[in-house]
């Protein structure tokens, strides 16, 4: 099973704090994108920006990240603290 | 005479902070201390045009920690500072209510005002931390740091 | 938005000081405060190879509040800042203890750090203070300006 | 009468705080340290120093800076605050 956290205005558009999909093996994060994306429609215009940074485990990954089971994803809209 | 965790010196809180038990913290860690540099984060009433009434800030919880820590650690390993110390609130921020406090302690004041600034832009750059306005047209999550 | 006079945000005392206090002060001048950067200088036991064990500190009475008044002055004519607050205490003064306290108050920080580092640079070159250090080998008074 | 003031290791060469000489006119800053340097020869190899600072009526003075009866002239060696 593979968690996904939503901050912020992710959050309010996807509805949802946590989501959790169960996966046969470890998936690209582009993978799992589109099964979001198919999840929550509301998503798909905004999860491919360059400005949503995705986390694996609580540190920033790359683009061609792989996700195993177990994992927790943080999708994070542009930070604003300080 | 640098601390090696960050026990009590970076934290995340929703209550106030005081900047004097900051300040008091890492004044603590050496007598070789002769300058300290803090910045101070406050809510203010007005951003990009809009009357502001009111703040909110949401935070990942472990991994926000994580990148505060992380901060302090490289400050105390690419500045000549002591000791610093951050703290950031979440939750709810009423105008002219403090958001977030970094001090910096050093021998020399050049050193602290140095890393004081860089952690302060670092913190906005990397930690996942978002804020929402109140305005009289609605709540809006803020989605560019300045 | 910003003070006319001084009241109370330009002070030389014996006493110590509160860095809430300045900062409370500083804040109260406008509600579209964002940043408070301070400088506090604290007494260090070491200076140019020597261990120090106090300090004194003397001022010229008059003169050197003027010039800490006419510093605020002048940040406030040449940052974009709102409010700024000097303290600098005289007597004795042990290690560890406060010295000096600089804090400015501006809308974006890198207005309130630029100016409390301009602030803290300007006094020590213009404001006539004098430091006497302890060492073991007696009392020496300090002829240069870091 | 002007009265000259001595601070930090000035305070100490002097001996005193506070001196007051009686002038008849206006006189030049060079005439006063004349004078200070034959009542106080302690100070006679400081007092040309150009890290010597000096006041008038608590305002910074050019060295050709005339003294009026009346005036407070401060005798200032290198700052050392903050």
């Amino acid at each position: 099973m593979i968690t996904v956290r939503f901050f912020a205005m992710l959050k309010g558009l996807a509805k949802a704090e946590v989501k959790e999909y169960n996966v046969s093996g470890p998936i690209r994060l582009e993978e799992l994108k589109g099964m979001l994306k198919k999840d929550l429609p509301a998503l798909a215009g905004v999860l491919d920006s360059r400005s949503i940074l995705v986390s694996i485990n609580q540190e920033f990954a790359a683009k061609d990240a792989v996700i195993k089971d177990g994992d927790e994803v943080g999708l994070l809209p542009p930070f604003s603290g300080g | 005479m640098r601390a090696k965790t960050a026990e009590g010196l970076v934290k995340i809180q929703e209550k106030p902070f005081s900047i004097e038990e900051a300040v008091t913290k890492v004044k603590a860690a050496s007598k070789g201390i002769g300058a300290v540099v803090t910045f101070l984060g406050t809510a203010r009433d007005f951003s990009k045009g809009s009357v502001i009434t009111g703040l909110d800030f949401e935070h990942y919880p472990g991994m926000a920690e994580k990148k505060l820590k992380d901060i302090r650690e490289r400050a105390l390993k690419n500045f000549d500072i002591i000791e610093m110390a951050i703290v950031h609130r979440t939750g709810r921020i009423e105008i002219g209510e403090d958001i977030v406090l970094i001090a910096a302690a050093s021998a020399h004041r050049n050193d602290a005002f140095m890393a004081c600034e860089w952690a302060i832009t670092e913190l906005k750059r990397t930690t996942p931390i978002w804020k929402r306005e109140t305005t009289k047209s609605g709540e809006v999550w803020v989605s560019e740091t300045p």
